[in-house]
């Protein structure tokens, strides 16, 4: 049922503005491309689902695209805040962002439900945290030993899109290394894109902990070499931490944020021209300082 | 600053974080000081240390620091990856982590860590990134070890929000959850531990060269201090050479 | 933490009269040598667990060791039904065998809460089934849809023994092919003991679906080559689907049977023996007819 | 039978239910019968069919049939192979299944279907496997072919144990079942099909040769019969071609 696509086709043709939608990856595989296309398709009131909302979510909140945030851990991995976001919740800028907020444990539980076809998943968790107060999560008693446990509720998103290294030509999905919840993510969406570094005969799957979707479970591929830069996809790139330690500069201030995304988000058709202008480094200050 | 080897107060923090792990024991590390304690640990008197990080990789044995909890590295030399679900379900939850390391926006004299807002949820001064893996860890974990710097800003008398569970906001104990939760909190200055009674943080050592003073300084709450309190032992100078070492490569392989 | 011993001293030390112990494998890499190291050591008043109990529960059923069985499908697969495990159900011979009886689904279930610390596990089922009234299960309520789904208590088995194809040197255990429901049977256990085709500096990691149960998951490991006969060992061996046929002539009659058992597990030394003994077509006619 | 060709009672069934099968669909197949139809419709009008064996292999083709469920070849002909917990829950309870396949030791005029005990649940006269994953199947599945043999025994008014649930005991419905229940039941002599109104089993088709008056003495209820009654086409000469091959290649396979 995976159809072969371009990025900017299946974004507009599967991702309507307010639909909820999970772009996956645990610091590995994280599908900037794909953001950077919602981002230039200026996609509107999006409920936006993570569990490590990074770099490409602060983009993505600071652009205004997003009505709501569903996450458990929004930071810069290894540098600091995600100052977009702060100020998104902190000053409402560029608009409010409505926080749906879990711990890890929650949120992969909670795709695990969906992924199962069941209405809520349970959990040793959240007992003695604030958290309680400000998320939806419940006790429930075990109907056997009388313990109690915490119970969230399955979390399904319209549209879930990931980075994947291969796929074949029926529409495999094939990635490996760091693999993540997205697994879990795409089988709970009713949706599903898959950007991938490469579209092979047969996928590789020489190595421990390969992980496939059927082609029958994903509904569009597109192939964007690259596309999860500055994060990486094992095998084909290197994470790009230079890039994540200016981001720090870039996203502290507003201005400073929208030059840069007119340059190369906006400015750009497509990821290629992104991933050329990231290679000249004398481009960057350019931007910023222009 | 001892017999001539000089060393920083993080490294101070560093190897003694990294002492409190015995051979064997299985460990949940976060990015940052507790994952170069972890495996400052793991290169010197801890060498079949197993540690587990969030992003799914089991018995990982890196070259170099990690910069986010998922590089390549810790994948590429782990004994098996799995999945997120299963890292929280089959393994932090069943019970099988020995120690948890957490770090902390602040942490209150009940061991309380809040990684959530500082101010109000509705309307907080400052956004921080939120629980991620800890408030289960606190939970799950056998035993949890803190490390952070000491300073008033981060030690304070309540927490503006308890994400992550240590004895209760009235210090009240560990209301049911398996683990022993905060056992020891790790400071450029010193170390504390929970009074077993009132489980409330006093200073048990110090770390060489510092002044109880600074301690009680840099506490919000009026800091207990041990009729025994300790001394630190100084860095040895194999440990310093270790850590350096990891540094560096690490340095050089982030910024290559 | 794993211990290198041999099945003799695993079962002699850990197996102790009246414990639990599941044994699992779904058709591939059922752990026979150790089921047969069972019934030479003589145990009582075991409470077998198994998703799938095939020959291997049929021969200690029918030998008395079993008090009680946990299951979701008792055949013989491809072939029909089970004799001992019927004789000890129908007519209580040779001793009654209580039964504790769920789906597939809620086995698996049952396992995964086990490997997970939880109290219990929920899943879609049961509704409908006469199995809800003669089986622990109960109704629960979804907190935030009212949805009712089916809860089953977590299976934490005291002992789990299962057949891998390899061990490392440090007691790391690998398998792959159709893997089951093993990882969580052993997660879910207190002891976990594992019979291996080959003791190897590496495992091989090179293939989907490799499963690996860290060196200190694992409390003793054998080294039993071919220990998984007549069910096979990917890579290693071959289903004696043969032997699945002869069984049900074997086991169908009482005496048979006792006279199998004696010729083929406690007259011999160890599993050794036996697949000595299956190599020899002639035996079996001999041992049947004497 | 038919124009020289001649075939089996039992092949009859099995090219009717390959017949069943839509190219591109998605099924749960069990040993035997169905594992045959299952094939039989992959190597003739459905190539892109999706076999799942609830030994947890997806996408599977195998050259020969699996004498049991969890045959290597199973394994290595398939996609991927996921954990029997996974399979349950990731992809039969997920909704994922267009069709599953059960058979049974008695199905009653409701479809409800028995695979545990003939007699007493406590004192049972035969002691049968008992459900694996047939409940969920039941439940869960789009929609369920069953297969099995046409005799009296069989075909009772109530089985003595609900292992199943069609349309339940007095052919209430299908209780909120995500599934549409139990919509073929395919016999060596015909094709019954539940009343849209009142979910009894009626035969919708008879094969050829075969005399309704013969299905109504095999049915321990009263047969209601469609009044536009049709006739199964019998076996073509390539489907009856294809199922030989396959259980000749198995036959050798599996006697070696």
């Amino acid at each position: 049922m995976a159809e072969f696509t371009t990025l900017r086709e299946a974004v507009a043709d599967l991702v309507p503005d307010g639909v909820s939608v999970a772009m996956e990856g645990f610091t590995h595989l994280i599908p900037f491309a794909a953001g950077h296309e919602v981002i230039r398709q200026e996609k509107k009131d999006l409920t936006l689902i993570r569990m490590t909302p990074d770099v490409i979510y602060d983009q993505l909140i600071g652009m205004g695209c997003a009505r709501k945030l569903v996450f458990s851990w929004g930071g810069n991995p290894g540098v600091g805040s995600l100052h977009r976001f702060r100020d998104a919740v902190e000053n409402g800028y560029p608009r409010p962002l409505e926080l749906e907020e879990h711990s890890h444990a929650g949120m992969a539980t909670r795709y695990a439900a969906g992924a199962s076809g069941l209405p809520f998943g349970i959990l040793r968790g959240y007992k003695g945290s604030d958290l309680v107060q400000h998320t939806t999560v419940a006790q429930i008693e075990c109907p056997f030993t009388g313990e109690e446990v915490a119970a969230v509720p399955a979390l399904n998103p319209d549209v879930t899109i990931i980075h994947a290294q291969q796929a074949d030509r029926s529409g495999n999905v094939g990635l490996w290394g760091i693999t993540g919840v997205q697994r879990e993510a795409a089988l709970a969406a009713t949706t599903v894109i898959v950007t991938v570094e490469e579209i092979v005969d047969e996928l590789d799957r020489n190595g421990p902990n390969h992980v496939m979707l059927p082609h029958w479970t994903v509904t569009a591929i597109a192939p964007v070499p690259g596309g999860s830069h500055p994060s990486y996809s094992l095998g084909y790139s290197k994470r790009d931490n230079r890039f994540y330690t200016e981001w720090d500069r870039i996203s502290r201030d507003p201005d400073l944020f929208r030059r840069w995304v007119e340059a190369y988000i906006l400015d750009q058709e497509d990821f290629g021209g992104y991933l050329r202008m990231v290679q000249d480094s004398a481009a960057l200050e350019e931007v910023l300082g222009g | 600053m001892v017999e001539g080897v000089s060393y920083t107060a993080d490294e101070m923090m560093t190897v003694t974080a990294a002492r409190h792990l015995r051979d064997g024991q299985v460990c949940f590390v976060g990015i940052g000081l507790p994952s170069e304690a972890a495996n400052l640990a793991r290169l010197t008197h801890a060498p079949n240390v197993v540690l587990i990080y969030e992003s799914g990789t089991i018995g990982t044995t890196p070259d170099v620091l990690p910069l986010s909890i998922g590089d390549g590295e810790l994948a590429e030399t782990a004994d098996m990856v799995v999945s997120v679900p299963e890292v929280f379900s089959y393994w932090l939850q069943a019970g099988r982590i020995d120690v948890g390391f957490l770090s902390a926006a602040q942490i209150d004299r009940f061991g309380n860590l809040n990684t959530t807002v500082i101010g109000r949820y509705d309307q907080p001064d400052v956004r921080l990134p939120g629980a991620g893996g800890a408030p289960e860890i606190a939970s799950s974990a056998r035993e949890v070890i803190v490390m952070l710097r000491h300073r008033r800003r981060a030690f304070v008398p309540e927490v503006d929000f308890v994400t992550s569970v240590g004895f209760g906001r009235r210090g009240e104990g560990r209301g049911g959850h398996r683990g022993a939760g905060p056992t020891v909190v790790i400071t450029d200055l010193g170390v504390l531990q929970p009074d077993p009674q009132t489980h409330m943080l006093r200073l048990v050592a110090i770390h060489p060269g510092v002044d109880v003073e600074q301690a009680r300084a840099e506490t919000g709450w009026e800091l207990e201090v041990a009729d025994d309190l300790g001394v630190t032992e100084p860095p040895t100078s194999e440990e310093l050479a270790v850590l350096r070492d990891l540094k560096a490569r690490t340095e050089a392989a982030h910024s290559a």
